[in-house]
């Protein structure tokens, strides 16, 4: 009965760590964002402008939830909580410290993968649903663009697992005792990267809601707290995609001195300013441009990535 | 060497792929060096092959060797074996050497064709498939090489393809050789089931254990084997082909149509002699065959006013005394005639080429004459050409092979005198038609200019085939003719050449406005147009079978087989209009058809 | 884990169920998601979790997608789902459904038929489907990547093809 | 890990019969597709519980194979969808039975 109790602690800790962390970022991310295009951003509400967080959330719940008449109902209700319940399930195999996991799957990355993929349907639907040009146009970008990245995605976490033999999370954390996989599995890592940026259509590659063509995509007709999930459920995709470069690619937990958890949480956070970098600094592509960059570049190199992986581990091996 | 031999035959087959896969792009120089030096390689291979055989200790019996098997079926197993002996060394001598002379001649007098390259191709395939076909050891094989001249000769006749004349020509040789090859097929047939091998020694081995002499298996074989050796070498009653074989370029005629194919049969014959001994039938058909053919396409020969077609009877009357003595079993006359013959009849076509040539393709004799001067080096091959053809005694190779042939026809114990006596009025004929030609071409009124000058590539060939059509007479084979109780034999066929010629002058020279009236007279013209047009074969063979078959197939084309085969195709429309009701078009009833279908198996599966 | 099984076998029925009873076409599709997540469930209790994540990672993922992808381009509004309940009348169900029933009785009859013990099912870890996928079956592998081959180029071909017809109609 | 092999055997044939009355009843090829699709799902989970039921691999390498040909059956039938709705601007697959000839 302890073993039940224990996971709904760590269920509870994790969601809600998660969250919050997901409510603060977008905090962090404003003053970052003003950091590097020399403004000041939100100072205004609380110490250092903390409390806008907490502001933007009342404000968000107080408003109307409104649904459009020639919206499919169902399927545009059902659009916003797929997203969220992908990525907070994604959460679920994450290994913050030794012990502290929800489920400790044999076939983690695969699951990750599983959620990712699903995470699809959330855009896709929402796009469809709005029954809007904009919305619809947003729906089938994301579409294209994450079932295509989906693929060097997996691919490119093939390395690690060849690497550390097991699917298994805490495995490979712990197959990273004397080395970290960035260094040898670096093209895997930046194919990652570059994947979970398209995955989480973060900016640079945020076509689907590419604002200056499709007004919002296909979160044109969502508002209130529909949008919010959406908005909530875009930064826990990037919290878990973070989580998931750190397990896979820098050691997990492991660091010296400090407890686990705090280790894992500064390489999470410092790989989230990463994205928030990104987006300050990159323009957006073309659609075209990124569909090519995808087949021709990534696809290749997470390839070569695979077999020269392998061809070095059979010779080791042997 | 012995090891090399498959070389022989390879650089040709070499030069062969090379020009048809690339002679289109190369530039002319190359294609002639690669043309003619293939066969000039394969010459010297072939003349160190022979000295080594000459050499070696079992120069009698000859070098076999095996290169592979074609396919192993129940102890019936063709290889591709190649053998080397007295016999097949001499005809690879000569094709190689008499080969290369001519492909030498041939880089002048095709060079301003535009299939140059596609000439030299297919008679690189030509000289390949011959040394094939000489140098086989087994039936198949030879037949391969058999059929492979045969392809380069159809190529090689309709050269010119352009003309439809031509084409006609090409086809004709290729379908009236087919009746002859045919037979050839069904005695290998026969040979293969009843002995149950082709390899030719063991074939000779067998027969006499097999068969009894004069059985009617080895008559059959034997006979089927003539049959295919008439077919190619242009014997009655299947030599039509070979004056209509004179519309390809005059070298092919030299090569193919007077040298080595149409002696294919004579080679035919004298390599399976065996057989043919136990086979008295055959043999004496043989030589009425070769005798008849002598008489009449010399008689053909006397009256063509086309210099090459002149010289395919002449062809063709020669091959006939070599057909004459393999009958009476004189192999190695035959093949000594063989020899000379190629020598001359070689050079006198390269000769006539030559005049041709400088006459802007003229072929007509009678537009010719008193080219003596004008064409001295041709004048001097043609006339020793001439000369070897009508056996002029003593000094030309002609005389030595011929005066062989018909010592042996009247000594032979299968010989007989009426035999003889018609060789040497073949002879006496042969005098008149090649002094005739020498006569109507170079001597009398000049009745065209000549233009430009022959070059070293035409005049060494011909050179070189006039020495060997005088010289050739003294080798080795030659040996033991001179027999104190042949004098007189020698003696007549001396006095038949010799009257020959005389006549010829006569005729043709001296008094030839008598002869024109002669043969202008009423019953003179008549003779002469059954002469010349070959003794109305072509007429018969168009009247007897070509017009009835094509009868029979117009009337077969609509009566016959058709109800049956309309009845077929009634009933399956039939049965079609019945099944097409089903096709709807519908996808959800062709799939509910399969589901019920599967359900039911299913159910007969499980409850039954 | 019989619970479990229980539980996503009547969902994966109810919601294949719903699929060919629905007459939109993006509803059905999540039906079948759904039923297709049932599914790698039961894979799950039966001890094939590498098989489950596929299921979801392939067929819900990435086959499915397809699906609203293509529902997405032919855009089928409210209209197709009115003729689709048209064209849904009872004469035009019945037949089949009595097919389909008769199918499935055949078959639950077979099973229902006496069998042998079952020892209990081994689980198969990854690894071993891995071993015998690039092992005994390498050539099916192979085979395989060849029929995807051939489907990229398919549907390449008549992708291509109706863009440009496309262009011809266009003016 | 004690499911019946008999139950998901007759889960799977549940699927099959469903998957089969969808292809029989449904004149939108898209449904055909997707009732096509459930029937493979379906073949695949009788795989997986007879490997399952055995303790060999093989059942779950003929799903993977399964999965890959549904794949290339779907980007082809889904390619021939678009072309076809270009053609005939419906999806009834009656539609198909003008192309005859």
């Amino acid at each position: 009965m302890s073993d039940t109790a224990r996971s709904l602690v760590t269920i509870f800790a994790v969601l809600l760590g998660a969250l919050t962390l997901a409510g603060g970022f977008i905090w962090v991310e404003r003053r970052l964002l003003a950091l590097f295009q020399e403004r000041w951003g939100p100072n205004r509400l609380g110490p250092l402008g903390l409390f806008q967080g907490v502001a933007d959330m009342i404000k968000i719940f107080m408003k109307e939830d409104w649904v459009p008449p020639f919206a499919d109902k169902p399927v545009f209700v059902l659009a916003p909580m797929l997203i969220m319940v992908t990525t907070l399930a994604s959460l679920a195999i994450i290994a913050f410290a030794p012990g502290l996991v929800v489920a400790d799957l044999n076939i983690g990355v695969l699951f990750f993968l599983a959620m990712s993929s699903l995470g699809v349907y959330s855009v896709a639907l929402a796009g469809w649903a709005s029954n809007s040009k904009y919305a619809l146009l947003g729906g089938m970008r994301a579409v294209a663009q994450m079932l295509s990245y989906e693929v060097f995605m997996g691919l490119s976490l093939m390395g690690v697992v060849m690497m550390a033999g097991s699917f298994r999370l805490t495995d490979i954390v712990a197959a990273q005792k004397s080395l970290w996989f960035c260094i040898p599995q670096l093209p895997g890592l930046a194919v990652f990267f570059i994947a979970g940026v398209a995955e989480t259509h973060r900016s640079p590659l945020d076509l689907p809601e590419a604002e200056n063509e499709l007004v919002a995509g296909y979160h044109t007709e969502y508002s209130g707290m529909k949008f919010a999930l959406f908005l909530l459920g875009e930064y826990v995709g990037m919290t878990v995609v973070s989580a998931m470069i750190v397990t896979l690619f820098f050691g997990g937990w492991a660091g010296p001195l400090l407890p686990p958890v705090v280790w894992f949480l500064v390489k999470t956070l410092f790989l989230m300013c990463l994205f928030i970098w990104l987006r300050a600094s990159f323009p957006r592509p073309r659609y075209d441009q990124l569909m090519l960059f995808g087949w021709k570049v990534l696809l290749p190199v997470s390839l070569l990535n695979l077999a020269v992986t392998g061809a070095v581990l059979l010779v080791r091996g042997a | 060497m012995a090891e090399l031999l498959w070389l022989i035959p390879a650089l040709p087959f070499a030069g062969f792929l090379a020009l048809a896969l690339l002679g289109s792009r190369m530039p002319r120089p190359l294609v002639a060096t690669i043309g003619a030096g293939t066969v000039g390689l394969s010459a010297l291979a072939a003349i160190a092959a022979s000295l080594a055989l000459a050499g070696s200790a079992g120069a009698e019996e000859g070098i076999t060797r095996t290169l592979w098997t074609w396919i192993s079926v129940g102890g019936f197993a063709p290889a591709v074996a190649l053998r080397l002996d007295a016999l097949s060394a001499v005809m690879t001598l000569v094709v190689t050497i008499v080969g290369f002379l001519i492909l030498l001649y041939s880089t002048e007098f095709m060079a301003g064709d535009e299939g140059y390259s596609r000439f030299f191709c297919c008679m690189d395939l030509f000289v390949g498939a011959m040394l094939t076909l000489v140098l086989a050891d087994d039936l198949l094989l030879l037949y391969l090489g058999w059929e492979g001249v045969g392809l380069s000769s159809y190529l090689l006749i309709g050269f010119w393809y352009k003309a439809e004349a031509n084409v006609r020509a090409a086809r004709k040789a290729f379908i009236v050789t087919r009746v002859g090859d045919t037979a050839f097929a069904l005695g290998l047939a026969l040979i293969a089931t009843q002995l149950g091998t082709l390899r030719i020694q063991e074939v000779a081995e067998r027969a006499p254990l097999f068969w009894g002499a004069g059985s009617g298996m080895a008559v059959a074989a034997a006979a089927l084997m003539l049959g295919g050796a008439l077919g190619k070498s242009a014997q009655l009653p299947l030599q039509t082909w070979l004056p209509d074989a004179m519309a390809g370029p005059t070298p092919v005629s030299a090569l193919i149509h007077a040298a080595t194919m149409v002696t294919a049969g004579v080679y035919l014959i004298a390599r399976m002699h065996a057989l043919f001994l136990l086979a008295p039938v055959v043999m004496g058909a043989t030589a009425v065959i070769g005798a008849a053919t002598l008489l009449m396409a010399g008689l053909s020969a006397l009256t063509q006013s086309d210099l090459k077609r002149a010289l395919a009877y002449s062809t063709i009357s020669q091959v006939g005394y070599m057909f004459l003595a393999l009958g009476v079993g004189a192999w190695s006359a035959a093949i000594f005639h063989f020899m000379t013959h190629a020598f001359f009849k070689s050079l006198l076509f390269l000769a006539a080429g030559a005049v041709s040539m400088r006459l802007r393709g003229e072929h007509d004799m009678f537009r010719m004459g008193g080219l003596r001067r004008a064409l001295p080096g041709a004048f001097w091959a043609f006339v020793i050409g001439a000369a070897s053809l009508s056996a002029l005694p003593m000094v030309t190779a002609g005389f030595y092979s011929k005066e062989m042939i018909l010592e042996r026809v009247w000594s032979s114990p299968r010989g007989a005198g009426w035999l003889w006596a018609a060789g040497l009025i073949g002879a006496l004929i042969t005098a008149l038609y090649a002094f005739r030609m020498v006569f109507l071409v170079f001597f009398g009124e000049k009745r065209q200019e000549t233009e430009g000058r022959s070059g070293a590539r035409v005049m060494f060939p011909l050179a070189a085939l006039a020495a060997l059509s005088i010289g050739g007479g003294f080798v080795p084979m030659s040996r033991g003719t001179w027999e104190a109780h042949a004098l007189p034999l020698t003696l007549a066929a001396s006095l038949a050449s010799l009257l020959g010629i005389a006549g010829a002058w006569f005729l043709f020279h001296r008094r030839r406005g008598m002869t024109e009236r002669l043969a202008g007279s009423p019953a003179g013209a008549l003779l002469r147009r059954f002469w010349a047009g070959g003794w109305g074969f072509d007429q018969a063979y168009d009247a007897l079978l070509v017009r009835p078959f094509v009868r029979l197939t117009r009337a077969s084309r609509e009566e016959f087989a058709d109800p049956y085969s309309k009845g077929v195709a009634r009933t399956a429309g039939a049965l079609h209009h019945l099944l097409s009701r089903t096709v709807t078009g519908q996808l959800r009833w062709y799939a509910m058809a399969i589901a019920a279908g599967t359900i039911l198996l299913i159910g007969m599966a499980v409850f039954l | 884990m019989e619970t479990v099984f229980d539980i996503s076998a009547v969902v994966a029925v109810v919601a294949t169920l719903m699929v060919i009873a629905q007459s939109r076409a993006v509803h059905a599709l999540l039906y079948l998601t759904v039923s297709l997540l049932a599914v790698a469930v039961v894979f799950f209790t039966l001890g094939a979790p590498f098989v489950a994540a596929l299921e979801v990672i392939i067929y819900a993922g990435a086959i499915m997608v397809l699906f609203v992808f293509v529902i997405m381009m032919l855009n089928l509004g409210a209209e197709a789902a009115r003729q689709e309940r048209r064209w849904l009348t009872p004469a035009d169900w019945f037949g089949p459904a009595i097919l389909g029933a008769i199918l499935l009785a055949e078959m639950v009859w077979v099973l229902a038929s006496p069998q042998s013990a079952f020892p209990a099912p081994a689980a198969n870890d990854p690894r071993a489907v891995g071993a015998a996928l690039f092992g005994p079956y390498v050539l099916v592998a192979d085979l395989a990547a060849l029929v995807l081959l051939a489907g990229l180029v398919g549907a390449y071909h008549f992708g291509r093809r109706s863009a440009e017809a496309g262009e011809g109609e266009a003016p | 890990m004690n499911v019946p092999f008999q139950h998901a055997l007759a889960l799977a044939a549940a699927l099959f019969a469903i998957g089969l009355t969808g292809v029989l009843m449904r004149r939108n090829i898209v449904f055909v597709l997707m009732s096509v699709e459930i029937m493979l799902n379906a073949a695949g989970l009788a795989f997986v519980a007879a490997g399952a039921r055995w303790g060999q691999p093989d059942g779950q390498v003929m799903f993977l194979f399964i999965l890959t040909m549904a794949a290339a059956e779907v980007s082809v039938g889904l390619a021939l969808v678009l072309q076809f709705y270009h053609r005939f601007k419906t999806l009834a697959t009656d539609a198909a039975g003008k192309m005859r000839g």
